[in-house]
C-alpha cells in the first residue's frame, strides 16, 4: 500500500462523473458533454504518463485499505496489459461521451444515461487496473450491474428489458463464479493482490484445486466476452442506445472476460487444460460468431456478431500456448477496439441520421455523410485485415503465431480462415452497402451528423491506420509490455506494416480471396444460413427463454406443493417433524432412557391422575365443540389439584383461576358463534393425526424420562429458599422469585397481558370498513 | 382434643354429601331436578369441609376467611342454579316427561 | 384411636368418598345430554374440588388453602353464570334436540 | 412419582396435539389450552417433585425446616400460565373475528392470504 | 348512612380476613370498602340496620335448620333405590317487592329442601319454583309464605 | 432506602457487590425505554396526535442506549447486569457482548427509520387501537432477547415480541390479515412453546437457567462425556435448533412465514422482515453455537441441509409469486437459509459472515418492504401484472429499489456483498463447496427474482398489455407528509446499505469480534461471574 | 341477564370480590396469592358487574378505561424497578423501607409496588377483555 496518490483519484473520477453528469445535462444541455468528457481524457492523459516507465517494464503498484479484515484493499496495479486496457478504456471513453452527447441530445434521461455511462467506465476501468482480487471481482459485477441499466435503457421496449435481465443473468451468473474462482486462489495462495498472486503460478497449478480454480475463472470469463456457447446475450444487448453498444461491446466490458484470461495466463495457463479448453471454445466462438454475423441484415447486429467472434478469436490466441500467439492477441484487440468502436458509431450515426440500419434499406449515403463514410471506409478496411492498418498487422501476427504443421494447430488455422474471411465480408457489408451504390430513401433524410458524433469514429479509425503506421512506437510502448504482462515474461513485438513474404501473407491472401468470394454471393449466403438455423430450430437464446420460464414453472410447482395454503396440512408437518426429531436424537445419540421405576401413588392421587386422563378423553371424544370446551374444564381442574397435591399452591391458585377464566371467555365467544356444520374428522386424517400426535408425545414423554434419570442440581432453588425470607422479605418463596429473584420475566410477563389485551380490542373494535383496496397502505 | 373429632366428622359429612350430590346428578331424571342435587348438597358438603378447616386451622384469620368462604358459597350457589335453570327454562330445555307441573309455561 | 387418628381415617374416608364423587360429576359433564347438564356437573365439580382442598387443607395442615378454595367459589360461579348466559342467548342446539327428542320417544 | 406424572405429560402432549392438528379453529384452540397445561406440568415435573409441601416458609422463621417443593419451576410456569392464558385468549378473539369475517372455523375455507386460486406469476419480461 | 354502614362493614371484613385489628390496618380496610362501594355507587341505595339485627339472626337460624334439613332430603330421595319424584314448577305469589328482599327470598328458597327458584315473572308478582316433589301445591306455597317470606317481612320491614 | 435490601446480612456469595454507576443502565435501558413509552402512549390512547413524535422519541433514546451500549462492549468486552443485584446465576442477567449489542443497535435504527415512518402513515383508528404500544413492546421483546443473559429470560422477550407481532399483524382486520394472523400465530406459538419445553427440560437436566452457568456446565469439564454432558443434551439441543428454526423461518417449518407477511401494513411487514426472523437466527447463535458447541458440531450436516433447502425454497417461492409483498417473503426465507449456511459451517469466519449478513438482511428486507409500500400506495396495486411505470413516475424510488435489489441479490456495491462473500469464502474454506455453490446459486436465483420485479414493476411503461415501448403509467399522487416521510426512512435504510457496501470495515470487524466472542465466549462468562466472586 | 335476583347480588359480589383481591394481592409475598391472582379475581369481579348489570356501569365505575389502567400497572411496575438507580444497583433491585405508622411497622417495598403493578395490568387487561366481548353481546 502507498496510501492516496493522484492516480487513484483518476481512476475513481468516473463515478464523480457520473453524480455530476445529471446535474450538469440538466444546467448545460447536450454541451455538457464537451466538459464531461474532460474527465476520461484526463485519465488518459494521465495514465499515458506512466506508459513510459511501463515500457521499461516497471509495475506500478498503489492502492489504500478498504476492509483490511477480509485483505481487501482498492489497490491498483498498472503493468503493460492493465496500462493499454485503461487507455483504450479511458480513450474510446472520451470519445463515447462525446458520441453520446450529440445522440441522445434532447432526450429526457439524457443526464441519467451520462451517469450509467460514467459509472460503467469507472467499473471497467477499475476491472483492469485492480490490484486487489476481491476489488476485481467488485469492479467486475459493477460492469455487469451498469451494463444491465445501459442495455435496458429503453426500459419500456420488452425487448430492451429482456436483453438487459439477460446480460445480467449471463454476466452475473459468471460473475458468480468468478468470485468463487477468487475465494479459491485465495484458498491456495492466500494472497489476495494479483500482482503478488501472479507470482503464484507454480503453486496453483500443482494443487488439487487447479482445476476447479481454472473452471471457476473460465465460468467468469466466457460470460463476460460472450463465448460459445454464451455468446446469445450479446447481440441481444444491441437493444442499447448505440453508445453503449460502442463502448461496452466494443472495447470494453466484453473485453473484461479476455482481460481476465490474459490476466491469468501467467497463474493459470501453460497447462494442457488451458491450451485446449481456451482455443477450443474460442475457435467455436469465432466461427459460429462470423456465420451468425452473415445471416444479420441490421448493422448494429452484423457488427455484434463480429464482436463476438473476435472475442473468440482473442481467447483462443490467448490459450493458444505461445509468445507469438499472446503477441497477436495484444494486437488484434487493439485493433479490434479501434476499428469496432468506429464502426459502432458509424452504424450509430447512420441509424441517427438515416432512420434504419437495416442494410437492405440503406444505400449510397456517401455524399450525405461524407466523414462518415471516411471513418467507417478506414475502419472496415482494418477489419478486414487489410494492409495498411492495424487489423492487418494483427492478422498475418496470428497466422504467423498459429500455423504450424501439426494437426491442432492445422485445424485451428483452418477454422481461424474461415472466421477471418467472414468477418471481411461483414466489414465490406458494413462499409460498402450503406453508402455506395444508388441512395435509397430512408425514414429520415439523412445528413452529415454533428461533430459530437462523427469525431469519435473518425478519430479511432484514423488511430487504426495511425498505429499501423508507427507500429515501432506502438511496439514498443504497447504491445511488448502487454504481451510481457500476459505471457509472464519479456517479450519483444517487432511486427510492423511492411509485407513479409512468407505462409501468414498467403494465408492472408486465402483469407481475402474466400472472403470477396462469399461476400459476392452475401444474400445467398445469408439465405442458406437462415435456413440452416431455421432447420435447427433451437439456440441458447430460445433456450434463455426456456430457462426462465421454466425456471418460473418449476418454482410455482415446488412452492405450491409446500406451501399448500393448509394450516392444518403445516401443522401437521411441523409435529411430524418434532416428533421424529426427538425420537431420532433420542436414538441416534444413545440418550434413550432406561425403563423407569414406578412407586405406587396414593389412591386420590391416582384419582387425580385418572380425572386428568378422562377430562382430555372428553375433550377429544365430545362430539361438538361445546362439550368439549366443557369438558375442557375437567383436565384443567385436575392440573390444579395435580399442583396443590405437590406443594404449589400459587400455582394451583392460578391454575384455578386462569382455567375457568378461559372456559369464561370462550363461552362469551361461542355465544355468538354459530357454528352448527360438524368438526367431525374423517377417519384417514384421525387415523394419520392420531400416529402424528402418538409420535410426538411419546417422544415428549421419553425425552423427560430421560431428562428425570439424571440427578438434580437444585443449587438456584436452594438460594432461593435461604434468602427468601432473610434478604427479600418474603416467606412465600414463589411470589419472592416473581417479583423480586426473576422479577424481569414478570415485566416481560405482564407486558404479553397488556398486549393481548389491547389485541384483543383492537380485534374486536377495528372492522375493515369496505374490502379495500389491495395496496393501500 | 375436640377440635380434631368434630373436624373428622364435618370432613366425613361434608365429603359424604358431596358423593351424595354426585349420585343425585347421576340419577335425577332431568336437568332441573339434578340441580337441586347440586346446588345444594355440594353447597352444603363444601361448606361442611370448609368449617372443618377453619376449626383444625385455630387461627381466626383463616376461620374468617373459611366463614367468608362459606358465605360466599350460599349467596352465590343459588344464583348460579337459578341463572342456569332459568336460561335453560327460557330456550326451551324440556321438563321431565314424568313432572306433574309447569305453572310457569302456563303464565306465558 | 386418638382424635387425631380419628381425623386421619375421616380425611382417608373423605377423600375416597370426594374421588368417587370427581368420577360421577365427570361423568355427568361427559354424558349431558344437555349442556345445562354438563354446566351443571361442571359446576358441581368446582364445589367438589373446593371440599378437595379443604380436605387436603386439613390433611396437611397447609391452612393457607382455604383461600384458593375461595378463590375457586368466586371464579367458578363466574363460569356458570357465562355458561348460562351462553345458554340463554344460543337456544338449544339442533343436535341436543335430536336427542332429547328421541329420549322422549322412547319412554 | 415422577414416572407417572412424566406419562401423563405424555398424555397431555398427545392429546394437544391431536387436537391442534384439527381443521377446526376452536379445537385447535382447545389443543393450544391442553398444550399450555402439558408443557406446565411438564416444567413442573423436570423441576422434581415433592409432596404437599409447598414452598412457604413458616411465619416467624428464616428458612423452611423441611424440604420443600421446588420454588422456582413454579414460579416458571406461573409465567407460562399466564403468557399461555393470555395467548389463548388473543386467538380466542381472533378465531372469532374470523368467524365474524368468513363465517366459519374451518381452517381449510379461510383461504384468503394464500387463496387457492392465486394469480400464476407474471411471464415475459 | 346506608352507605357509611356498608363501609363499617366492609372495613371489619377486612380486618377479620387479614386477622388483624390495628388502628391503621382498620383505616386501610375502611378506604378500601369506600373504593369498593364506589365501585358499585350507582346499585347503592338500599341496606339495613342495626336493630334488625335480631330478626336477621332468627332469619338465619331458620335459614341453617332448613338448609340441613334440605341437605338430608336429598340425600334420602337420591339413595333411596326407586326414586318417586314428582317434580314440577309452580308460582308463587310474592308479598315482598323490593329487589333485595325478593333475591334473599330466591335464594333462600332455592337452598331450602326440594325446591330452586327459577324466575320472577316480568310484572314481579310470582316467583316461579321447580319443587322435587309438586304434589301438593298449595302446601308448598303456604311453606313458603309462612317461612322465610314471613321472616324476611319481619326482618327487613 | 439506599442498600436496606441486605438487612444484617453478610451480602457475600448473595448479592453482587460491585457498584453501578448510571451509565451501567444503558444495559437495561433498551428493554426499559420501550416498555415506559409503550405503556405510556397506552395510557395516553386519547391523544394520538402526540404518538407519532413520541414513539420516535422512544426509538431515537432506543437507538442511542444501543448505540452507546456497542461503543461500551467494543471497548471493554462483554458487560452484565444482573437485576435485582443477585449474584448471577441467581438473578436474571443481562449479558451483553457484542453479538447481541451490534443485533441490538441495528435492530434500533430500523425501528428508529420505521417510527419515522410511521409518523406520517398511520391512522387514527390504528393509533387508537395500539398500533405504537404493539411497536414499543414489540422492541421491547426484540431488544431484550438481543440482551439477556438467562434463557428462560429469553423465552419470555419471544413472547413479548411475538404477541405484540400478532396485534400489530392483525392491526386493520382485513379478511387476509385474519386468515395471516391465523397461521402465523398459531405455528409460531408451537415454535415458542417448543423453546419453552426444551428450556423446561434443559432446566431439569442442568438445574439452571443462565446461559454463561449453562456453558459451564456444559462446556467446562475437561473430558467429554463425564457427568457433566450426561442425559439427553443433543436432543435437547436439537428441540432449540427445531424452535429457532421455526422462529426464524427456516424450511421446513417456514409456512407461517409465506401465510402472514403479506397481509398487515406494509410497515409492519417491514418491522417484521427486519427483526423477528432475526431474532430467531440471534437465539440459534446464542443457545446452538456458544451453549451446545459440541451439540451444533455434531448437528452441523443437519443444519448445512436445512440451509441449503431454506436458500433454494426461499428463492424458488420468490420466483413463484405474482405480488411484490410475497416475494420480499420469500427472500426473507432465502436470507435466512444463508444465514444457517454460517451456522453450519461454524468457523470464526462463517459466523463473522452470519453476523455481517444478519445486519445486512435487517437493514435491506425492512427498506424493500418500504419501497414496495410506496410503490402500492403509487400504483394502487402490489400484484406484478398490475404494475408498471414506476421507474418514470418516480425516479428516486427506482434509485433506491435498483439499490436494495443489489443488494439483497449479494451485488456490489452493497452490504449485500460482503455478507454473502465472507460466507462463500468460509464455506469453501472449511471444504463445503457445494454450500458456497448453493450460497452463490441461491443468489443467482434472487436476482432473477428481484430483477423480474424491477422489470416489471419499474421498467415496464405500465400494467400488463401496455403496448410496447410506450408509457402508460398512472400513480397517485404521494401527500407531503406521506412523501417525506416514507422517503426519509426508505433513504435512510438505502444510504445505510450503501454506506456498508462502501466502507464495510467497520461491520466487518465488528461481527468478527461479535463471532469471535460467541465463538469463545470466556469473556462472556467472565463478565457475568466476575462481579461478586 | 335480566333478572332481579342477580342483579340485586352483583354489585355486593363484585366489592366483596374486589376487597378479597386487594387482601390477596397484599399478603402475596409471605402467602399464596399476589398481583396476578389479585388481579384474575378483581376482573372477574367486573365481568359478574358487567354480566349482571351490563357493560356501562362497569365502565363508568372503572372512570378509566381498563386498558389504559393495564397500561398504568405497566409504566409501574417498569418504574419499580428505577428506583435501583438513586441506590447505585442494578435495576428491579428490591428496596424496602420500614415506616412506623402509628405504631404499626409498615413494610413498602419496590416489589410491593411492582406486584401492585402487576395487579393493574391483569385487572386492566382481563377486564378489558370481558367488557369488549360484553359490548359485542349487547350490540
Ligand atoms: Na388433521
Ligand atoms: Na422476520
Amino acid at each position: 500500500m502507498t496510501g492516496m496518490n493522484p492516480t487513484i483519484v483518476f481512476l475513481l473520477s468516473p463515478f464523480l462523473a457520473a453524480l455530476l453528469s445529471p446535474v450538469l445535462v440538466r444546467i448545460m444541455g447536450a454541451n455538457a458533454a464537451w466538459l464531461l468528457a474532460l474527465i476520461p481524457a484526463g485519465i488518459f492523459a494521465h495514465l499515458l504518463g506512466y506508459v513510459p516507465s511501463v515500457a521499461e517494464g516497471e509495475a506500478a503498484t498503489m492502492g489504500v485499505v478498504w476492509a483490511p479484515s477480509l485483505g481487501v484493499n482498492l489497490s491498483y496495479f498498472l503493468d503493460g496489459l492493465s496500462l493499454t486496457f485503461a487507455l483504450l478504456i479511458s480513450g474510446i471513453g472520451t470519445l463515447i461521451i462525446l458520441y453520446a452527447g450529440g445522440y441522445l441530445k434532447g432526450h429526457a434521461q439524457h443526464g441519467r444515461f451520462l451517469a450509467f455511462l460514467f459509472l460503467f467506465m469507472g467499473s471497467m476501468i477499475g476491472v483492469v487496473t485492480a490490484d486487489n482480487l476481491i476489488a476485481l471481482f467488485i469492479y467486475w459485477e459493477l460492469t455487469s450491474i451498469t451494463s444491465f441499466l445501459l442495455i435496458g435503457f429503453d426500459h419500456n421496449r420488452m425487448a430492451s428489458r429482456r436483453a438487459a435481465l439477460q446480460a445480467l443473468v449471463v454476466t452475473g451468473g459468471g460473475g458468480l463464479a468468478l468470485l468463487a474462482g477468487v475465494v479459491v486462489l485465495h484458498l491456495v495462495t492466500g494472497m489476495n493482490e494479483l500482482s503478488l498472486v501472479l507470482n503464484s503460478g507454480d503453486v496453483l497449478r500443482e494443487s488439487p484445486f487447479y482445476l476447479l480454480a481454472f473452471w471457476l475463472v473460465i465460468g467468469g470469463a466466457f460470460t463476460k466476452s460472450a463465448q460459445f456457447p454464451f455468446h446469445f446475450w450479446l447481440p441481444n444487448a444491441m437493444e442499447a442506445p448505440t453508445p453503449v453498444s460502442a463502448y461496452l461491446h466494443s472495447a470494453t466490458m466484453v473485453k473484461a472476460g479476455v482481460y481476465l484470461l490474459m490476466r491469468m495466463n501467467p497463474v493459470l495457463g501453460d497447462t494442457l487444460v488451458w491450451q485446449t479448453v481456451l482455443p477450443v471454445f474460442g475457435t467455436a466462438t469465432l466461427v459460429i460468431g462470423t456465420l451468425l454475423a452473415i445471416r444479420q441484415t441490421d448493422l448494429k447486429l452484423m457488427l455484434a456478431y463480429t464482436t463476438v467472434a473476435s472475442l473468440g478469436l482473442l481467447v483462443s490466441l490467448t490459450g493458444f500456448g505461445n509468445e507469438k500467439a499472446i503477441e497477436a492477441a495484444v494486437y488484434y484487440l487493439v485493433a479490434h477496439a479501434l476499428f469496432k468502436g468506429a464502426l459502432f458509431m458509424v452504424a450509430g450515426l447512420i441509424d441517427h441520421e438515416a432512420g434504419t440500419r437495416d442494410i437492405r434499406a440503406l444505400g449510397g449515403l456517401r455524399s450525405a455523410m461524407p466523414l462518415t463514410f471516411a471513418a467507417a471506409a478506414l475502419a472496415s478496411l482494418s477489419m478486414a485485415g487489410l494492409p495498411p492498418f492495424i487489423g492487418f498487422m494483427a492478422k498475418e501476427e496470428i497466422y504467423a503465431a498459429i500455423a504450424r504443421a501439426d494437426a491442432w494447430s492445422v485445424a485451428i488455422t483452418l477454422f481461424t480462415i474461415i472466421g477471418n474471411a467472414l468477418m471481411l465480408v461483414i466489414a465490406a457489408a458494413v462499409a460498402i452497402r450503406p453508402f455506395l451504390g444508388e441512395a435509397k430513401e430512408t425514414p429520415k433524410h439523412a445528413h452529415e451528423g454533428p461533430v459530437l458524433m462523427w469525431l469519435g469514429p473518425v478519430v479511432l479509425a484514423t488511430l487504426g491506420l495511425v498505429s499501423a503506421i508507427v507500429a515501432h512506437t506502438t511496439n514498443h510502448l504497447f504491445v511488448s509490455p502487454m504481451a510481457g504482462a500476459v505471457a509472464g515474461a519479456e517479450v519483444d513485438a517487432h511486427a510492423a506494416i511492411a509485407f513479409h513474404i512468407g505462409l501468414p501473407l498467403a494465408l492472408s491472401v486465402v483469407t481475402i480471396a474466400l472472403g470477396i468470394a462469399v461476400f459476392c454471393f452475401l444474400p445467398q449466403a445469408r439465405f442458406a444460413m437462415a435456413k440452416v438455423l431455421h432447420r435447427i430450430g433451437w439456440g441458447p437464446d430460445t433456450g434463455f427463454d426456456q430457462f426462465i420460464s421454466g425456471l418460473v414453472s418449476l418454482s410455482t410447482l415446488i412452492t405450491r406443493f409446500l406451501q399448500n395454503g393448509r394450516m392444518e396440512a403445516y401443522m401437521t408437518t411441523v409435529f411430524l417433524i418434532f416428533g421424529v426429531a426427538i425420537w431420532y436424537g433420542l436414538i441416534r445419540y444413545g440418550e434413550f432412557p432406561e425403563f423407569p421405576q414406578f412407586v405406587t401413588p396414593t389412591f386420590y392421587e391416582a384419582g387425580i391422575f385418572l380425572l386428568a386422563v378422562l377430562g382430555l378423553a372428553a375433550v377429544i371424544y365430545a362430539h361438538d365443540r361445546l362439550t368439549a370446551i366443557v369438558s375442557l374444564g375437567i383436565q384443567g381442574f385436575a392440573v390444579a389439584v395435580i399442583f396443590i397435591l405437590f406443594g404449589a399452591p400459587d400455582l394451583s391458585f392460578t391454575q384455578f383461576m386462569v382455567e375457568t377464566l378461559s372456559v369464561v371467555i370462550l363461552a362469551l365467544v361461542m355465544t355468538r358463534l354459530i357454528l352448527d356444520k360438524t368438526d367431525h374428522r374423517p377417519f384417514g386424517e384421525r387415523f394419520f393425526d392420531t400416529a402424528v400426535a402418538l409420535i410426538a408425545g411419546s417422544g415428549f414423554l421419553l425425552l423427560l424420562l430421560a431428562v428425570l434419570q439424571v440427578p438434580f442440581d437444585p443449587a438456584l432453588s436452594d438460594f432461593f429458599t435461604a434468602y427468601s425470607r432473610v434478604v427479600a422479605h418474603g416467606r412465600n418463596i414463589v411470589n419472592v422469585i416473581i417479583v423480586d429473584f426473576r422479577g424481569l420475566d414478570t415485566m416481560g410477563e405482564i407486558a404479553v397481558v397488556m398486549i393481548a389485551g389491547l389485541g384483543i380490542i383492537a380485534l374486536i373494535r377495528v372492522k375493515a370498513r369496505r374490502p379495500r383496496a389491495e395496496a393501500e397502505q | 382434643m375436640m377440635a380434631p373429632v368434630l373436624a373428622g366428622v364435618l370432613v366425613i359429612v361434608g365429603a359424604f354429601f358431596a358423593l351424595i350430590a354426585a349420585i343425585g346428578l347421576i340419577r335425577l331424571p332431568d336437568v332441573y331436578s339434578r340441580m337441586h342435587a347440586a346446588s345444594k348438597a355440594g353447597t352444603v358438603g363444601s361448606g361442611l369441609m370448609m368449617i372443618a378447616l377453619a376449626i383444625v386451622s385455630g387461627d381466626s384469620g383463616t376461620a374468617a376467611r373459611a366463614l367468608a368462604g362459606v358465605i360466599f358459597f350460599v349467596l352465590t350457589a343459588p344464583i348460579a342454579a337459578h341463572l342456569l335453570a332459568r336460561a335453560a327454562y327460557k330456550v326451551g330445555y324440556p321438563l321431565w316427561h314424568g313432572s306433574v307441573a309447569d305453572e310457569m309455561s302456563d303464565a306465558e | 384411636m386418638s382424635a387425631f387418628h380419628f381425623l386421619d381415617f375421616a380425611i382417608s374416608i373423605a377423600l375416597v368418598m370426594l374421588t368417587l364423587s370427581f368420577f360421577l360429576t365427570c361423568y355427568r359433564v361427559v354424558v349431558g345430554p344437555t349442556l345445562p347438564d354438563r354446566i351443571m356437573a361442571l359446576d358441581m365439580l368446582v364445589g367438589v374440588v373446593i371440599g378437595f382442598i379443604a380436605v387436603i387443607g386439613v390433611k396437611t395442615g397447609y391452612h393457607l388453602y382455604v383461600d384458593i378454595a375461595l378463590a375457586l367459589g368466586l371464579v367458578g360461579f363466574l363460569a356458570t353464570v357465562a355458561f348460562a348466559r351462553f345458554v340463554l342467548e344460543r337456544g338449544v342446539g339442533d343436535h341436543e334436540r335430536a336427542l332429547l327428542e328421541d329420549r322422549e320417544g322412547k319412554r | 412419582m415422577e414416572v407417572y406424572l412424566a406419562i401423563l405429560v405424555g398424555i397431555f402432549f398427545t392429546v394437544s396435539i391431536y387436537l391442534l392438528l384439527s381443521k377446526y379453529v376452536i379445537r385447535v384452540l382447545l389443543g393450544v389450552a391442553v398444550l399450555g397445561n402439558a408443557v406446565n406440568l411438564l416444567i413442573f415435573t423436570a423441576g422434581r417433585l415433592t409432596r404437599e409441601v409447598p414452598p412457604i416458609i413458616p411465619a416467624g422463621l428464616q428458612v423452611p425446616v423441611d424440604p420443600t417443593a421446588n420454588p422456582l419451576p413454579q414460579a416458571l410456569i406461573l409465567t407460562a400460565i399466564v403468557i399461555s392464558f393470555s395467548f389463548f385468549a388473543f386467538l380466542l378473539v381472533l378465531g372469532y373475528r374470523s368467524f365474524q369475517d368468513l363465517h366459519t372455523d374451518d381452517t381449510d375455507s379461510m383461504r384468503f392470504a394464500e387463496p387457492v386460486d392465486e394469480p400464476a406469476p407474471p411471464r415475459g419480461y | 348512612m346506608n352507605l357509611l354502614l356498608m363501609n363499617m362493614l366492609l372495613m371489619l371484613c377486612w380486618a377479620a380476613v387479614t386477622g388483624n385489628f390495628s388502628e391503621l390496618n382498620l383505616l386501610f380496610g375502611f378506604l378500601l370498602g369506600l373504593f369498593s362501594l364506589w365501585l358499585i355507587r350507582e346499585q347503592t341505595g338500599t341496606g339495613g340496620y342495626f336493630g334488625r339485627t335480631l330478626r336477621i339472626f332468627s332469619l338465619l337460624l331458620l335459614f341453617i335448620r332448613e338448609l340441613a334439613l334440605s341437605a338430608f332430603r336429598v340425600a334420602v330421595l337420591v339413595l333411596s333405590p326407586r326414586m318417586e319424584t314428582k317434580p314440577g314448577i309452580f308460582a308463587f305469589p310474592l308479598t315482598v317487592d323490593r329487589d333485595f328482599e325478593i333475591t334473599l327470598l330466591a335464594n333462600l328458597i332455592t337452598l331450602t329442601p326440594g325446591t330452586l327458584s327459577v324466575d320472577v315473572s316480568a310484572d314481579r308478582k310470582h316467583l316461579y319454583v321447580h319443587a322435587i316433589d309438586c304434589s301438593d301445591i298449595p302446601g308448598n306455597v303456604a311453606d313458603i309464605a309462612n317461612g322465610f317470606e314471613r321472616k324476611i317481612l319481619n326482618a327487613f320491614r | 432506602m439506599a442498600g436496606a435490601s441486605s438487612g444484617h446480612v453478610d451480602p457475600t456469595g448473595i448479592l453482587v457487590e460491585a457498584n453501578l454507576h448510571l451509565a451501567d443502565y444503558i444495559i437495561v435501558a433498551p428493554v426499559v425505554v420501550p416498555v415506559l413509552f409503550g405503556a405510556l402512549l397506552l395510557m395516553l390512547r386519547g391523544k394520538t396526535r402526540w404518538h407519532g413524535q413520541i414513539a420516535i422519541l422512544a426509538m431515537a433514546l432506543l437507538a442511542l442506549s444501543t448505540g452507546l451500549l456497542l461503543q461500551r462492549v467494543s471497548a471493554e468486552g462483554p458487560v452484565t447486569m444482573t437485576m435485582g443485584r443477585w449474584l448471577p446465576p441467581f438473578g436474571i442477567s443481562f449479558s451483553v457482548d457484542i453479538a447481541g449489542a451490534l443485533l441490538a443497535f441495528v435492530s434500533s435504527l430500523i425501528a428508529l427509520t420505521g417510527a419515522v415512518y410511521a409518523a406520517s402513515t398511520t391512522t387514527t383508528l390504528e393509533r387508537r387501537y395500539g398500533f405504537y404500544p404493539f411497536f414499543m413492546l414489540m422492541m421491547a421483546g426484540v431488544s431484550g432477547a438481543f440482551l439477556t443473559g438467562d434463557i428462560f429470560n429469553l423465552y419470555v422477550w419471544f413472547e413479548v415480541l411475538l404477541i405484540s407481532s400478532f396485534g400489530m399483524i392483525v392491526l386493520g382486520s382485513e379478511q387476509r390479515q385474519l386468515d395471516g394472523t391465523m397461521k402465523y400465530a398459531f405455528l409460531n406459538l408451537v415454535a415458542t412453546t417448543l423453546f419453552l419445553i426444551a428450556t423446561g427440560l434443559l432446566y431439569g437436566l442442568l438445574g439452571t437457567l443462565n446461559m454463561a452457568d449453562i456453558w459451564q456446565k456444559l462446556n467446562a469439564s475437561g473430558d467429554p462425556g463425564s457427568a457433566a454432558r450426561a442425559g439427553p443434551v443433543t436432543t435437547i439441543a436439537i428441540l432449540y435448533l427445531l424452535a429457532f428454526s421455526m422462529k426464524a423461518a427456516a424450511f421446513p417449518l417456514n409456512f407461517w412465514l409465506p401465510a402472514s407477511y403479506h397481509t398487515p401494513k406494509f410497515l409492519v411487514s417491514a418491522l417484521f422482515a427486519g427483526l423477528l426472523t432475526k431474532v430467531g437466527v440471534y437465539s440459534l447463535l446464542r443457545v446452538l453455537l456458544m451453549l451446545f458447541a459440541q451439540e451444533r458440531l455434531v448437528l452441523a450436516d443437519t443444519i448445512a441441509w436445512v440451509a441449503a433447502f431454506t436458500m433454494l425454497a426461499g428463492v424458488f417461492g420468490a420466483l413463484a409469486q405474482s405480488e411484490i409483498r410475497r416475494i420480499l417473503g420469500y427472500l426473507v426465507i432465502s436470507g435466512i437459509g444463508t444465514m444457517m449456511a454460517g451456522l453450519a459451517v461454524g468457523s470464526l469466519t462463517a459466523i463473522t459472515g452470519l453476523m455481517v449478513y444478519a445486519v445486512h438482511s435487517m437493514i435491506v428486507m425492512t427498506a424493500l418492504y418500504l419501497a414496495a409500500g410506496i410503490m402500492a400506495r403509487l400504483s394502487q396495486t402490489s400484484s406484478l401484472s398490475a404494475s408498471g411505470g414506476l421507474y418514470a413516475a418516480s425516479p428516486w424510488l427506482a434509485a433506491a429499489f435498483l439499490i436494495l435489489a443489489f443488494s439483497v441479490s449479494g451485488l456490489p456495491p452493497t452490504s449485500g456483498f460482503w455478507g454473502k462473500f465472507v460466507l462463500v469464502r468460509a464455506s469453501v474454506e472449511s471444504g463445503a463447496w457445494w454450500l458456497a455453490f448453493v450460497i452463490l446459486l441461491s443468489g443467482l436465483l434472487t436476482t432473477i427474482a428481484i430483477f423480474r420485479v424491477w422489470i416489471f414493476a419499474f421498467w415496464r411503461g405500465g400494467p400488463q398489455d401496455t403496448p410496447d415501448g410506450a408509457e402508460a403509467w398512472k400513480v397517485e399522487p404521494l401527500e407531503k407528509a406521506y412523501r417525506q416521510g416514507a422517503f426519509l426512512a426508505l433513504g435512510a435504510l438505502v444510504l445505510l446499505t450503501l454506506a456498508i457496501g462502501l466502507m464495510p470495515e467497520a461491520l466487518l470487524s465488528t461481527s468478527a469480534d461479535a463471532a469471535r466472542g460467541l465463538l469463545y465466549p470466556g469473556d462472556y462468562i467472565g463478565s457475568v461471574f466476575g462481579g461478586g466472586q | 341477564m335480566n333478572t332481579i335476583i342477580f342483579r340485586t347480588v352483583a354489585p355486593y359480589l363484585t366489592a366483596l370480590m374486589v376487597v378479597f383481591s386487594v387482601f390477596i394481592l397484599l399478603r402475596g409475598h409471605n402467602d399464596p396469592g399476589g398481583g396476578f391472582i389479585g388481579g384474575l379475581i378483581a376482573a372477574s369481579a367486573f365481568a359478574i358487574y358487567g354480566i349482571a348489570n351490563g357493560v356501562a356501569p362497569v365502565r363508568r365505575a372503572l372512570y378509566f378505561h381498563p386498558i389504559t389502567l393495564a397500561g398504568f400497572g405497566l409504566f409501574l411496575a417498569a418504574c419499580a424497578g428505577l428506583p435501583s438507580i438513586l441506590a447505585g444497583v442494578p435495576f428491579l433491585t428490591g428496596l424496602w423501607v420500614f415506616p412506623t405508622v402509628f405504631g404499626v411497622e409498615l413494610a413498602l417495598s419496590t416489589p410491593l409496588f411492582f406486584d401492585i403493578g402487576v395487579y393493574f395490568v391483569v385487572v386492566g387487561s382481563i377486564t378489558a377483555i370481558a367488557l369488549g366481548l360484553e359490548d359485542r353481546m349487547e350490540n
